[in-house]
């Protein structure tokens, strides 16, 4: 049985190797840096960092964020230096990094989400990008391709011929019937499938009788929507042949384990990267206990336990 | 992050209390705060900020008001209890500098990052201008009293239970010199008038700012605040991060 | 501003008058009776009484449902006496309380739907019936309407011609544009809307490694899912002509405000009953209090105040 | 839905904690359970389940271990703590009748309902049989021994550590007599194999079942077991207005 044996925690999405499955959610971890003074971020399988558009964008007006049961509302809307400057400014100690650097894309039409995924490409320290379709926070790009098949298909298509970097594409939870928009960004030629994004949610100030954030609606993340998620990632690895990416509500090892469970090749820590910097590191010892204890020698013997 | 455990927490009188936590840093700024979560338990979902009150090598002090579910479940928590800390972060209150008389204004509860501020101030004539509803919160002056601070302080109510009766930014607008710096903390209105009120006379004003808070470490972007500054850079800065003390000048009210 | 006057709580579903907006939730309030030790049954708007098909039906094996974060995930498979024994047993009981009694209505085909309508209807002593054509929990029926417009619109036409008692229809909030579902049952004659429904979710035991529900899948309630659940009323309650009523979350006052001031003209109480069985009588009061404490009136002073 | 105030929470070894509510209810039936809201949180969410452990006029009694969440946060309250209860919920222990000599077995934590039912046996030889996996859950007897009940005690643990070394079972098998009526709560795989044993005998048997709970009052349809009852009624019983306590028999434990 090996019980003092380490488990082997590494993972395959696609041809890209992580040295265990536990990665970070666009948009939480910053450009990964911000958080060296609460762990070796070495010690992720992934970092991905915050969404990056062709010029630096300014986000929405505040208030921006919310607490709401058991999780958060957000509308960032993406604010972010723009591909140009992260490229100068962070890439290069990003690249000193012994982890998988994965940068998350968008854009408000097809051609600059191609034309990010081209200069990442170019660039040197990047392994993969994740092409966020499911941004609820904004009002053109994002989430008017990820609940249309056809539209998410395109942008998937566009970034596929622009990079010869592994492709991720991060689904919404918006979609009556998520195993369709897997079959269209899979025909498409996405490498692996990430979900879910932000849950489009709101949240009204009864005193003041408006909207608690400036854009009314934003996007609900946090262990709330954990079952949602997991439903998701659980209907998405059945019906899909790419490795699929499961995100939401994430707090320790036992929640990422009900998605590798579910059938997730890897996760991604998003929130609870605010309850705690440390959070992610976390996860990865907690697995390892758990393979330990339980006799579970690689990730792969428990990934889609559940079908 | 790190772990501190309760000294002590009691109250103040009416919703004011203070805690007392042992835990060791490397040192803190005045005007710096700290995010605490309040349980174990997922609600309260988020972190809850607070100001540093006091600190002294591995003792914070904390003073707050009960206002919501947070504030309301900390306010029970007894000596020897661990909660989780986070901090010292922002940016805290830079010095008046050299022949200039610092004015603290502050409203409420924002009384609370000047006291470890006052006790620092090497130059100059200091004022505290401290504005109350009523008599619970003058009781929050009492240290500053005791202290023996050479501080110049001058109390309203809005009750006129103590003090002059009125908003504190009446005693700014009578007192408000051209040497002075002015240091305003409170709610998001008075900061707003107080740094109106500066501006006119040419004066530099610093505000600490409240946000709600989701990381506390600038990676969210989600306590944002709209600047006077424009492009190239993003007109948004954040609380916690680039604050939660800024120049008044620099802020754009409106998105209060 | 008659800040000592009692304030008028009453609101108007079409031609169906309620005392109040308060409703309680199907499935999670029994057949009401249940209810009597704990509060004053008469004092709510309305009762909506635990989901009825056309023959006994016995629900889904157990486990049957899970505490999640904030909420729960329940699979209980729509189990019931069937709508004869409801009207032997139950009603003439029913008939005698001073308030609405709501029937929700649940059918495998859209014939059962219709025969349930039309029992109803002849027997004396329900006031509505709500068509729940949103149930994740049963294999026929229910969410394989609720997801697609053109089913949705034949259940509720069917029901429709089956009686002439007020036709709430129950959505789900399964589907990518809320408003599509609005349209078609507006167009097949409902006299009114009322969501959402319980969303699909799953959670998983991992020392077990296995689902924890029989069903794998359940439905997720609670406050969990009220950011959401608002969202969808609000995007509703814009694109509707009948009466919207809220659901999802709701636990107090000041979360019955938030749907009210979304857009909907009443609200309905699920999951909190569990949490304290007179919670619905704590949100008559409490929105009474929040009514005279800001010298609000009439309830349509608030109603859809977000826009 | 009534407010109760804790007198007494203590640690009685290990895991296990006994809690005294003050509250005031018309009456309890031994095996009956009530409901209690760990902390105005929503996280735990939903209320759990407790045995009634002893009553008197004013004062309820729980007996508990601590596996979780909430039974974790239940274990951190102090003296003079309100905590909400809804009960007394469900139907408790039928009387063994004339001439029968109740059994009690229990398992762990399962020893709770017991010590209420042993005190109102009025006739016959009552046995209480206890299956523990050490001496910590050895240590819940203490109560059982000092009341000076006509009480047949015996003790089986995993260990060996103290009584007879294995399962409670086996106790059950050698001293079942054909005049028992068997009464058992612990855990399903205990109570599945104390019913078959009872059956094979054909002995009475009533076991107090588990399940995670939402209402407590039977109208969520969560707690469902399945019996082997058959239409026209429904297959399934919950657990919580049904039960706790069962007819052995009349449960399918395909289910657990
Ligand atoms: C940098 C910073 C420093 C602070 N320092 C102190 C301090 O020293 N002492 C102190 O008592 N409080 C301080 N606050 C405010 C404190 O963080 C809030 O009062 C607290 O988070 C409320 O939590 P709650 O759960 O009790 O209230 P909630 O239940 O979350 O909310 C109750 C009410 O408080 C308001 N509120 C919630 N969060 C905030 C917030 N971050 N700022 C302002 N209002 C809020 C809500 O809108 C609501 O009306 C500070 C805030 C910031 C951003
Ligand atoms: C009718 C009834 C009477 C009970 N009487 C007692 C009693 O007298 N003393 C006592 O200590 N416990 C009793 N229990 C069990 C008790 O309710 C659970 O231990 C408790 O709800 C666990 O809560 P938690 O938040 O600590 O654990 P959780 O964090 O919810 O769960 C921790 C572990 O406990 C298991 N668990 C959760 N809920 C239950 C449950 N209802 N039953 C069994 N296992 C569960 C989970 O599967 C998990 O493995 C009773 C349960 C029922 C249904
Ligand atoms: C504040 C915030 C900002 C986010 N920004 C992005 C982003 O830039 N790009 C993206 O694809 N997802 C973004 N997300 C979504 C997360 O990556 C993640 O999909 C979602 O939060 C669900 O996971 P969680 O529940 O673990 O947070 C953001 C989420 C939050 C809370
Ligand atoms: C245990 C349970 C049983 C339910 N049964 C029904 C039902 O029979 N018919 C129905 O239309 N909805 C049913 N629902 C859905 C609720 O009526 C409600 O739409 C949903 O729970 C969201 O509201 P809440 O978050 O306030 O609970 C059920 C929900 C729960 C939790
Ligand atoms: S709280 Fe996250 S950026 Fe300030
Ligand atoms: S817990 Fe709801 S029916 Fe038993």
């Amino acid at each position: 049985m090996g019980v003092f044996l380490k488990p082997d925690t590494s993972v395959k999405l696609g041809r890209l190797e992580l040295k265990n499955p536990v990665m970070t959610a666009s948009g939480t971890f910053g450009y990964a840096l911000e958080f060296e003074p609460y762990m070796d971020v070495e010690r992720l399988g992934a970092v991905v960092l915050k969404g990056l558009s062709l010029k630096p964008r300014d986000g929405n007006p505040p208030p921006r964020s919310c607490e709401t049961p058991c999780g958060m509302l957000n509308s960032i809307g993406l604010q972010n230096v723009g591909v140009e400057a992260f490229i100068k400014e962070k890439l290069p100690r990003l690249k000193r990094l012994k982890t998988r650097v994965v940068a998350n894309i968008f854009g408000e039409t097809i051609i600059e989400y191609a034309e990010v995924a081209r200069r990442l490409d170019s660039a040197d320290g990047v392994d993969a990008v994740e092409v966020n379709i499911s941004c609820p926070n904004v009002k053109k790009g994002g989430l008017s391709f990820g609940s249309d098949p056809s539209g998410a298909a395109k942008v998937v298509t566009a970034v596929r011929k622009a990079t010869k970097l592994h492709v991720m594409t991060k689904l919404s939870p918006n979609v009556t019937d998520i195993r369709v928009m897997v079959r269209a960004v899979e025909d498409a030629g996405t490498d692996s499938i990430s979900l879910i994004n932000t849950i489009p949610g709101m949240a009204i100030d009864v005193e003041r009788r408006r909207a608690v954030l400036s854009t009314v609606t934003g996007g609900l993340s946090g262990p709330a929507i954990r079952p949602i998620a997991v439903r998701m990632v659980w209907e998405a690895a059945k019906a899909a042949t790419v490795p699929i990416v499961g995100i939401g509500g994430i707090v320790n090892a036992r929640d990422a384990l009900e998605f590798i469970m579910a059938g997730a090749t890897a996760v991604e820590i998003g929130t609870a990267n605010f309850l705690d910097p440390a959070s992610a590191i976390a996860v990865v010892h907690g697995i390892e206990e758990y393979m330990r204890k339980n006799g579970v020698r690689t990730i792969k013997e428990i990934t889609g336990a559940v079908n | 992050m790190s772990s501190a455990t309760i000294i002590n927490n009691s109250r103040l009188g009416g919703r004011f209390f203070r805690l007392s936590l042992r835990w060791k840093c490397g040192g803190v700024l005045p005007g710096q705060f700290v995010m605490l979560r309040v349980s174990n338990s997922l609600d309260p979902f988020l972190r809850r900020p607070f100001g540093i009150y006091d600190f002294s090598g591995d003792v914070l002090d904390i003073l707050y008001k009960v206002v919501g579910k947070g504030t309301g479940m900390l306010s029970t928590l007894a000596p020897g209890t661990d909660v989780d800390i986070l901090g010292p972060l922002g940016n805290g209150f830079p010095p008046a500098g050299k022949g200039k008389n610092p004015i603290m204004v502050a409203g409420g509860i924002g009384i609370a990052p000047f006291y470890l501020f006052a006790g620092e101030v090497k130059e100059g004539k200091p004022s505290l201008f401290y504005g109350a509803k009523g008599r619970d919160e003058v009781a929050l002056l009492k240290d500053f009293k005791s202290r023996g601070l050479k501080l110049n302080i001058r109390v309203s109510t809005e009750d006129g239970s103590i003090g002059r009766k009125g908003l504190v930014t009446d005693i700014l607008k009578e007192r408000l010199g051209e040497d002075s710096v002015v240091y305003a903390c409170g709610p998001a209105g008075m900061l707003k008038e107080v740094s109106n009120i500066a501006r006119k006379r040419g004066v530099k004003c610093y505000v600490s700012l409240e946000r709600a808070m989701a990381c506390g470490i600038g990676v969210c972007l989600g306590c944002a605040v709209k600047t006077r500054k424009h492009p190239p850079a993003s007109a948004y800065r954040m609380v916690c991060s680039d604050g939660p003390v800024f120049n008044g000048e620099e802020i754009d009210w409106g998105c209060f």
